[in-house]
């Protein structure tokens, strides 16, 4: 009891719990629900740009692509490190994504099928990452929050090469016009649900806000992603496929249309385009890749042996 | 002074086609911080193939016979003139000058057009055994006549330099690590080595440049990486069976390739040709 | 009367895709008789896609509003005109209009830069689905108001009739054979049946040539498709898991496709599009 | 020994041997081997051109190609078919071939480069065959003879389509021109290499000649292939990497420079540029074929066990 008094004045005074301090379980729990999910996310994230690296037009958006790519491994694995701090390993982890357990961010279930796709994910699915993650940088658990300043400045700089690159496009051919507005069609819609179901119909938020660990509502946070992206897309020169977009004077806001919530949780539910895809792939490249880690081990354990006879 | 210009692009093919093949694994690594290692390679090597062939391209802008030699290549030019992705996205295989070695796939040997699993004991083999040559080229050209050449080499040094690191690191695990790695590192190895007489004759472009000081007498070495071969295999317990025989030796760098490499090409090259007036 | 040129497209497509997916078993098949029966599969299947592509670049060449819609493909052009492989060869992946299904790879469910080994029991069990549909679909058409379409029909049946017979054989022969074959089977139909949603989902396209008597009405075949794939299902003791769900429905004849298309596509169109004014 | 005089008859008046017909172990040994080699030689065959079948270049090539390969592998199961009259199974020669005890025409250890090395794969690798193999039309062993006028056949039709792929490329573009000019350059001294060692350094050829198995020899084929190969070579526009290529006024024939054996033998004996890659393509076909296969037998068996039921 008086642990979890000391918990609530750190919570309360906007503190930081250590991976040291007591915390409820069901703290715990969450945390390492929501910071597995986000590094899943990114391990999985890898594989839609990644489709594209082979075929990147130049050489020079080769390296770039190669180097985001590159970073999203690299979040998974200071994220893996911060739900590791909460006491449960990597590979506990990973069995629970490749057993469908744990969740992962739903816009990686639908395909990468243009060029245009890599740059839109870093304009929009990166954009609409960053609103939801900067509430975290002040989240009350301390290593997620580091981990997620570090995340949060990378990805705004994602976001702004992947914008970059559909400016260049947009100055192109048509048919780099084109490739653009087909990507954001497929992906508008898509990026408005990543903030979540109406607050109305999300159960875990109020008991977030509460830790600390959530600190803006989905809705507000869409409405933010919506009132920043508008602008965007004019100076780009694309069209947001939704008839009902429109400046409403008196909420100081854009008005959107209706998102198709139905669509949304059959994919988080498995049956999105490419939910088995995605899996099964990194589960395939999990289980190849079993004799490359337990080579690892093995002759580890033999430089061991080795050192222990040459000290006896 | 300049390299000669096919002397270049091998140098820039070698790095480009390998670099395409190791990221490859990208999202599909045995394990995160491989995926982050073999893209981190990947990256080095783009980079080292952009470099070059910047300095390709602004030899041939320069120069109007090699101009009139690449006028066919009109894809990805810049107000007429050629470009590093021209040089990369708009030769054929036969005009491609790097070594067979770097463009086979990550599996045992097999035709161009069939499918098999990866395997990272290849890709692990291979950059172990080129990287351990390109410390030493890039050690040598240093010393280039071309300054350009010797500026990229002392940039690249430093980066194969870990790149033998990482692989050789690799290469023992595997070899003194459980059954199954230690077959597989040295099926690997097996298949490898005989790709790697071609470092030992080199094409008229290499010899051109050995002469003129601003490449490297690829033969001096021979008995240097032989050492370093050696050693990290004696150390991984893995068995060199390279026995010269009377057989074929690759030929890539003289623009004869394996099968594997049309492949690669229609692919990487797919978007940019399918766009040869974009801008990207 | 002419069929709608998406719906000739779609038709071509389809037969395009998959006969460029059955070849690439050539010389790689588990049994000599199996290369062959596969590899004549493809030949008729390119056979009816140059049917198909030669009626709709007629029905292009000679309609201005049409033309102009195709005017960005400048490959493979005689004389100008649009010719079956500017149509094959030029068009991008979102111009196509095949059922993503087509598309798959002979393996399991994978991204599109995976690589895995081929598994004939995938490519045995689209043959089958896809044949016991194009039975219905040709059958239907002999009597299309497009009377080069009706034609196209009427030679494809026969040759679609055998591929079913073939597919349906050795569907049989897995399912009631060993105890891998049946499990082989089994994975094949569960991950294929979910893309055969789409074929009773029709495009605007196919629902235009339905409503003028070009087409035919889709989803009237579809409980003869259920019988003729239940049948087969049957009697190789398979079972349908394909209980309705609230999920994705595959669009590729609307042009939104899998992530393997691009690859498939990349692969084929590689040399045409790196000469595009040459003739073949 | 009458058996033996009956069957010397027959060779002699240039019959044919049948398969019930008595004949000597050495005449059905050396057919066999032959005959397999020359089916192994169809299959493996199949792979250098099947190589490009998915990047032909237009339809109609690509239909071309793969009714060609097709045919190769037709080749190969009645050439099976033949050999299996002599009392040897698929089995076996398939097993001979995987395990590199039985050979196949070393043409095919090359690799196929660009799109043109599949027209003069037609032209020229196909033309020496037919040189090789017309003669065989008359070989003393019927369903060998029978068998080879359906390969001749189909081979000069292949022929004729390598040689016209070829014409229209050097009526295009300069690069097409190339590709035809590289292809052939890298194809001509194998092909010439094709009739196998100068008649001296031949061993099998006596024996084959007496048996009527063999009727010409290498050399003088060799010449025939030559002497119809430069004009056609002429007409089409394309150089014979031979310097020492010339008419000889005297002989009547072209003179040509020197093969290299050396080359030649080592390719042969398994170090050329894809005799590993062609042979573990083929065993790999094969083994992961094996549940193919096992699932046909063991379908079948359970019919027949069910009909056996019904029956009973």
């Amino acid at each position: 009891a008086a642990l979890q008094a000391h918990f609530d004045t750190v919570i309360d005074a906007d503190g930081k719990i250590e991976p040291r301090d007591w915390m409820p379980d069901a703290y715990r729990k969450t945390l390492v629900r929501q910071i597995s999910q986000h590094a899943h996310s990114e391990i999985v994230g890898m594989l839609p740009e990644g489709n594209w690296i082979s075929r990147a037009p130049s050489l020079k958006r080769k390296a770039i692509l190669i180097a985001k790519v590159q970073d999203e491994g690299g979040h998974g694995l200071y994220l893996y490190s911060a739900a590791e701090t909460l006491g449960t390993s990597r590979d506990q982890m990973l069995d629970a994504l490749h057993t469908g357990k744990a969740k992962y961010s739903s816009i990686f279930n639908y395909p990468t099928l243009n060029w245009a796709d890599v740059g839109v994910i870093g304009w929009l699915v990166d954009g609409a990452a960053i609103m939801n993650q900067i509430p975290l940088c002040r989240c009350s658990y301390g290593p997620y929050a580091r981990a997620m300043i570090r995340v949060c400045k990378e990805e705004s700089f994602h976001q702004r090469q992947g914008y970059e690159a559909l400016l260049v496009m947009m100055q192109g051919t048509a048919e780099q016009k084109a490739m653009v507005q087909d990507a954001v069609n497929r992906y508008w819609w898509k990026c408005l649900a990543m903030f979540g179901p109406p607050d109305a119909d999300s159960p875990n938020s109020v008991q977030g806000m509460r830790w600390g660990i959530k600190r803006i509502g989905n809705d507000d946070l869409r409405q933010k992603f919506v009132d920043a992206t508008v602008p965007q897309a004019e100076v780009l020169g694309v069209t947001l496929p939704d008839p009902d977009l429109k400046w409403n004077e008196a909420r100081g806001h854009w008005d959107y249309g209706q998102i198709d919530w139905d669509e949304f949780w059959a994919t988080v539910n498995g049956h999105g385009p490419m939910n088995q895809e995605r899996l099964a792939t990194r589960v395939k490249a999990h289980e190849q890749g079993a004799w490359v880690r337990e080579a690892a081990l093995a002759h580890a354990r033999k430089q061991q042996q080795r050192q222990q006879k040459e000290a006896a | 002074m300049k390299a000669p210009i096919d002397y270049l692009l091998h140098l820039a093919d070698n790095a480009l086609v390998l670099g395409q093949r190791n990221a490859e694994w990208c999202g599909h690594g045995p394990i995160l911080e491989e995926d982050l290692a073999l893209a981190n390679n990947s990256l080095d090597l783009i980079g080292q193939a952009r470099l070059l062939y910047q300095h390709a391209a602004e030899l041939i802008n320069s120069n109007a016979s090699l101009a009139q030699r690449f006028a066919h290549l009109q894809g990805a030019r810049q107000d007429g003139r050629v470009t590093e992705d021209t040089l990369a996205y708009f030769r054929d295989t036969a005009e491609f000058r790097n070594h067979t070695l770097m463009e086979l796939p990550h599996h045992g040997p097999l035709v161009g057009y069939a499918v098999s699993e990866r395997d990272y004991a290849v890709t692990i083999a291979r950059n172990f055994l080129v990287s351990a040559l390109m410390v030493l080229m890039w050690d040598s050209l240093r010393a280039s006549k071309d300054e350009q050449l010797a500026a990229i080499a002392a940039k690249s040094l430093k980066e194969v330099r870990y790149h033998l690191q990482h692989a050789g690191d690799w290469l023992v695990r595997f070899g003194d690590g459980t059954e199954e790695s230690h077959r597989r590192a040295q099926n690997a190895i097996d298949l490898l080595l005989p790709y790697c007489e071609a470092f030992w004759h080199p094409g008229p472009a290499e010899s051109a440049a050995a002469q003129d000081g601003t490449g490297v007498d690829i033969l001096s070495l021979r008995e240097h990486w032989n050492a370093l071969v050696n050693e990290t295999l004696a150390e991984a317990t893995l068995t060199r069976h390279d026995q010269p025989h009377p057989g074929y030796i690759a030929q890539g760098h003289t623009g004869i390739h394996s099968e594997h490499l049309g492949f690669l090409l229609a692919e990487m090259q797919s978007l940019a040709r399918a766009h040869p007036t974009a801008v990207w």
